[in-house]
């Protein structure tokens, strides 16, 4: 079961942005793309006539989704929480290293930014991991999804996760790292054909490690978490189609005034209550 | 911004404003500005409309015998009407149909056809000039 | 860190429909200095007005120069060889092209609104605003037979009459957009986002609008009033109910405050229009070339159109001078990013509504 | 193998060179909700690198054609080139002036021509359709600009310099 999860995470993922796509069409009210349309665009990707710039600028691009898939994997098999989190983090750092790698200013500044926005969340999910620690005893995923739902005793910190994801879905208030508008996609600019391909699937694979996070704050309860997931997902929708992005230095101020505190907060109740 | 996150989750609900376009065709109002249409048994021969159009899509071609051909470039036309204005005759030799143009493909050529069109219509009019001229003189 | 980085913004991006290049140098993402290099659209037609095309076809020609005030163009064009040859307009023509004027002026706002919220990465009001704007888009092109091209006005008149039907059909649908306006207002007012967005971010101040000549909503906005509309009186504007519209902050937020009411006021103006049309010619004929040198301007939706020609008898004219709103503004606009946020670029951009079409004619 | 998905996928770049703004905003007109181009898996990805279909819009001045021509050169094949409006098919009323050569195809091959002046957003969906005909035919070859470049059979897959110098020091040799 878990071998099929992890294996599949990029199909799935793929799949979650096609709905992704459909309700965000429907929400501004238009018919949207066909369901399997992010199925459509990886198999024409992989039939583009490639375009890269150098070589390290692709081994940086495959090793981002690699490690992102690992962190996946590690989830799946219900491995150490601050293992997968910082397997995450390398995975980004890997796209950082990508974006600074080549001349484009577009590049440079999507870098700048996605390095801003991994110091904004990458605390919080530290201080989620070590939530999970204090209400379930162990950093195991396998642990804590044998335990009873962490969303009950840890309510500010599911809060605190939810603003992060858009943060991390790359919607909007929080997409300035990628920034169509102003940056044409920041770091992913340079890449093109199958090399691009790698990091779509990799962008697809990110929102099952998100939406894994969601899930985990159910524990055992299965039925709980599928409720989390799409609650979550709607939400999420609804927010980036009630929103304008918002700045990155605002985006950071943002998310510590608000998803730290509400991490912290969390900590402090699970140890006093 | 809660009004406009109710408002992402009804738009839900709601129909789509979308018209299908190729499957369900769109309605174009009356008087639409489509493509120029001509009819030469009507057609006085007059030239106004080649002289007035601002692109030059239409051109006469003339042939030694006298008689003119009419062609018309969609493909250049700025659909502004003002052939339609200056015609004589409108409405029965030359006319502004609802129809949209369609679009070509390079195998058309409507630009490079074009092209030699118009250099052979200008040598055409020279020769027929000189044509003239020589009857005159004779 | 002081390390500069050149963004080179156009002449091709994403969020810019117009090919200009800005060349951004910016500090940890502070604008420190702004190129702007406009030439991307010159296309001679200043020229080819004396020289390939006669008078009477100018009005579809100067159209041209730009599709989005494409009737403010040519009516300014109209309007300064009328002046040459002594056509006197009907009322009725005055009237319908005043109609024209003001649906452009809505359709274009629009545009420009739903502009700004995409480049402030707010998808969703773009798509509203795009899906309301089909309404004048529909109105348009019942009038004049096209959607954005009108040629719709002509010298000594205007090419078509509107019929009762068409009229029923404007009322309806304006009331219908009437509150689709006032949803959107309420979204520009309340939305923190767009609020972070908006507020204080490239402001200009009075005295430097006047300094830097500004025009149109970029001037209102800071509170400095300048208007065609209020200042000449070929058209009957005090009659149709008209009134300035300005607001004193200046900034982004500004900016769209005045579109939005003036869109409002333009949809009470059309009804105003559309109740009192006097009777009569719709076209008036016209004898006689050119000769003399007149001048005309028209407010446009971004700021004042100024037309200067000269005739010598012929049916070619010996000058045609434009000056367009953009180009008026592009001192103020430089002025306007320095010291912003490239992150604030796109919308401060889009709220200026540039337009280089017919900055470069 | 993957030809059919390309049909289904069509990611486009649109390149004002100098038009009246009045194709563009139809064109942005076709992405809104009425006509909505996203139905036909259409992103407007404003990144050459990633594009499948350009729309050319306006009668190419003389200053915009060598940014189209790199932005052409920049998309990797297959490709297919939309000219939407009169004015770049054939030049339209610009076709005189004197910083105008009578339409884009002087420059880059042009696939569609979708006329109108303004190309209602029909019109503009006519012409995608079309375009995705002409893209599912393609061949990953190297298609030419037509003016202003010289040989360009590089088939690397690297643009930078160095790769570039190689390659043209072995063609040489
Ligand atoms: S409609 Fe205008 S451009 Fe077209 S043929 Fe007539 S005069 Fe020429
Ligand atoms: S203006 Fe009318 S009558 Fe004269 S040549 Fe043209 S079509 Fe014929
Ligand atoms: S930002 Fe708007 S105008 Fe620019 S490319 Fe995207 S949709 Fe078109
Ligand atoms: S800008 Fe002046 S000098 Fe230059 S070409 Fe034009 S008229 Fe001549
Ligand atoms: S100001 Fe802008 S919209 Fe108006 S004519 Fe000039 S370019 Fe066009
Ligand atoms: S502002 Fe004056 S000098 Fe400058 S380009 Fe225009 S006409 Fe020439
Ligand atoms: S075809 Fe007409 S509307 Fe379109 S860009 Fe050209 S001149 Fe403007
Ligand atoms: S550095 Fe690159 S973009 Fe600049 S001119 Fe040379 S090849 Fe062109």
């Amino acid at each position: 079961m878990s071998w099929f999860l992890a294996l599949f995470a990029p199909v799935f993922g793929t799949l979650v942005s096609g709905i992704d796509r459909v309700v965000r069409a429907r929400m501004q009210r238009r018919l949207g793309p066909p369901l399997m349309q992010p199925f459509y665009d990886m198999f024409k990707l992989l039939d583009k006539r490639p375009m890269m710039v150098h070589k390290l600028h692709i081994v940086l691009g495959v090793m981002h989704f690699m490690a992102l898939w690992a962190s996946i994997a590690l989830f799946m098999f219900g491995g150490h929480l601050l293992y997968i989190i910082f397997t995450h983090l390398l995975s980004v750092i890997f796209l950082i290293l990508a974006g600074y790698s080549v001349r484009s200013p577009y590049s440079h500044l999507g870098a700048n930014r996605e390095l801003l926005a991994l110091f904004a969340y990458e605390p919080i999910l530290i201080l989620m991991a070590v939530g999970f620690y204090l209400t379930c005893g162990s950093f195991e995923v396998s642990v804590i999804t044998s335990n009873s739902p962490a969303i009950v005793s840890m309510p500010l910190m599911f809060i605190a996760l939810l603003i992060l994801l858009p943060l991390k879905l790359k919607k909007s208030p929080f997409d300035a790292p990628e920034a169509h508008q102003e940056l044409c996609g920041g770091v992913e600019i340079e890449y093109s054909g199958f090399f691009y391909e790698v990091i779509y699937v990799s962008k697809m694979t990110e929102i099952i490690f998100v939406y894994a996070l969601v899930f985990l704050f159910a524990g055992q309860n299965i039925l709980l978490g599928i409720i989390l997931v799409t609650g979550s997902f709607f939400l999420v929708n609804a927010v980036d189609n009630a929103t304008g992005r918002i700045r990155i230095d605002h985006l950071v101020k943002k998310v510590y005034a608000t998803a730290f505190v509400l991490a912290l907060l969390a900590l402090g109740w699970i140890s006093y209550v | 911004m809660i009004s406009a996150i109710t408002k992402a989750f009804s738009n839900l609900l709601k129909k789509p404003y979308t018209c299908n376009y190729p499957v369900t065709p769109v309605i174009k109002p009356k008087n639409y500005r489509g493509l120029i249409k001509f009819n030469d048994e009507y057609c006085i021969w007059c030239d106004k409309c080649e002289k007035v159009c601002p692109p030059n899509a239409i051109i006469f071609k003339q042939f030694e015998d006298g008689h003119k051909v009419y062609n018309y470039n969609p493909y250049l036309c700025i659909y502004c009407g003002d052939c339609i204005r200056a015609c004589p005759k409108t409405g029965d030799a030359l006319w502004q149909c609802e129809e949209k143009g369609l679009p070509s493909i390079s195998k058309d050529a409507p630009n490079d056809d074009w092209f030699i069109l118009e250099k052979e219509a200008k040598q055409s009019r020279e020769n027929y000039k000189a044509i003239k001229a020589a009857k005159k003189k004779s | 860190m002081k390390k500069t980085i050149n963004i080179p913004y156009g002449s091709q991006h994403i969020a810019l429909l117009e090919p200009v290049r800005f060349q951004f140098e910016t500090q940890n993402e502070k604008i420190v200095g702004v190129k702007a290099d406009i030439g991307y659209v010159h296309r001679g037609i200043e020229k080819a007005c004396t020289s390939t095309f006669e008078y009477k076809q100018i009005p579809s020609v100067v159209a041209r120069v730009c599709g989005l005030c494409a009737i403010t163009h040519s009516l300014t064009y109209v309007m300064a060889v009328e002046q040459i040859i002594d056509v006197n307009v009907s009322e009725k023509a005055k009237y319908l092209r005043m109609l024209m004027v003001e649906l452009d002026r809505i359709h274009s706002h629009m545009l420009c609104l739903s502009h700004t919220a995409e480049n402030a990465g707010y998808e969703a009001l773009f798509m509203q605003i795009m899906a309301d704007r089909e309404i004048i888009m529909d109105i348009q092109e019942a009038i004049s037979g096209n959607r954005v091209q009108f040629d719709f006005v002509c010298i000594g008149g205007v090419n078509r009459d509107i019929t009762d039907e068409i009229v029923k059909f404007i009322i309806k649908s304006l009331n219908e957009l009437q509150p689709k306006i006032e949803d959107i207002f309420d979204m520009f007012e309340n939305n923190w986002s767009l609020s972070l967005k908006y507020k204080g971010i490239g402001a200009i101040t009075k005295e430097n609008a006047s300094i830097y000549n500004a025009l149109g909503p970029l001037a209102r906005a800071a509170g400095l009033e300048t208007d065609v509309r209020a200042e000449s009186d070929y058209y009957p504007y005090e009659k149709i109910g008209y009134k300035m519209i300005l607001e004193q902050t200046g900034d982004i937020y500004g900016r769209n405050r005045v579109r939005l009411r003036e869109i409002l006021s333009s949809i009470d103006m059309i009804k105003n229009i559309l109740c009192d049309i006097p009777e009569g010619n719709i076209i008036e004929k016209v004898k006689g070339k050119p000769n003399g040198e007149s001048v005309a301007r028209l407010e446009a939706p971004r700021g004042e159109i100024f037309y200067y020609l000269k005739g010598v008898k012929q049916a070619m004219l010996d000058r045609v001078r434009t000056k367009t709103p953009t180009f008026s503004g592009i001192p103020a606009m430089v002025e306007i990013f320095k010291g912003q946020e490239y992150g604030d670029v796109p919308a401060i951009l889009a709220s200026f509504d540039p337009c280089m079409s017919c900055t470069a004619k | 193998m993957f030809e059919k998905f390309r049909k289904k996928s069509p990611w486009i770049l649109h390149y004002n060179a100098g038009s009246c703004n009045g194709c563009d905003i139809e064109i942005l007109a076709s992405l809104a909700p009425k006509y909505d181009l996203e139905r036909f898996g259409i992103i407007n990805t404003g990144n050459p690198k990633q594009s499948d279909i350009l729309l050319v819009t306006g009668p190419v001045t003389l200053k915009s054609r060598e940014r189209l021509v790199e932005l052409y050169s920049q998309m990797p094949e297959p490709k297919v080139v939309v000219a939407i409006g009169v004015c770049t098919c054939t030049g339209g009323v610009f076709r005189k002036m004197y910083n105008v050569k009578a339409g884009v195809d002087r420059y880059v091959p042009v696939d569609v021509y979708v006329p109108g002046c303004a190309s209602s957003p029909d019109q503009i969906i006519d012409g995608v359709v079309q375009a995705l005909a002409i893209l599912e035919e393609k061949s990953k070859d190297i298609e030419k600009p037509k003016r202003l470049f010289g040989e360009l059979t590089n088939n690397s897959i690297f643009t930078n310099r160095r790769e570039m110098a190689k390659k043209i020091k072995h063609e040489k040799n």
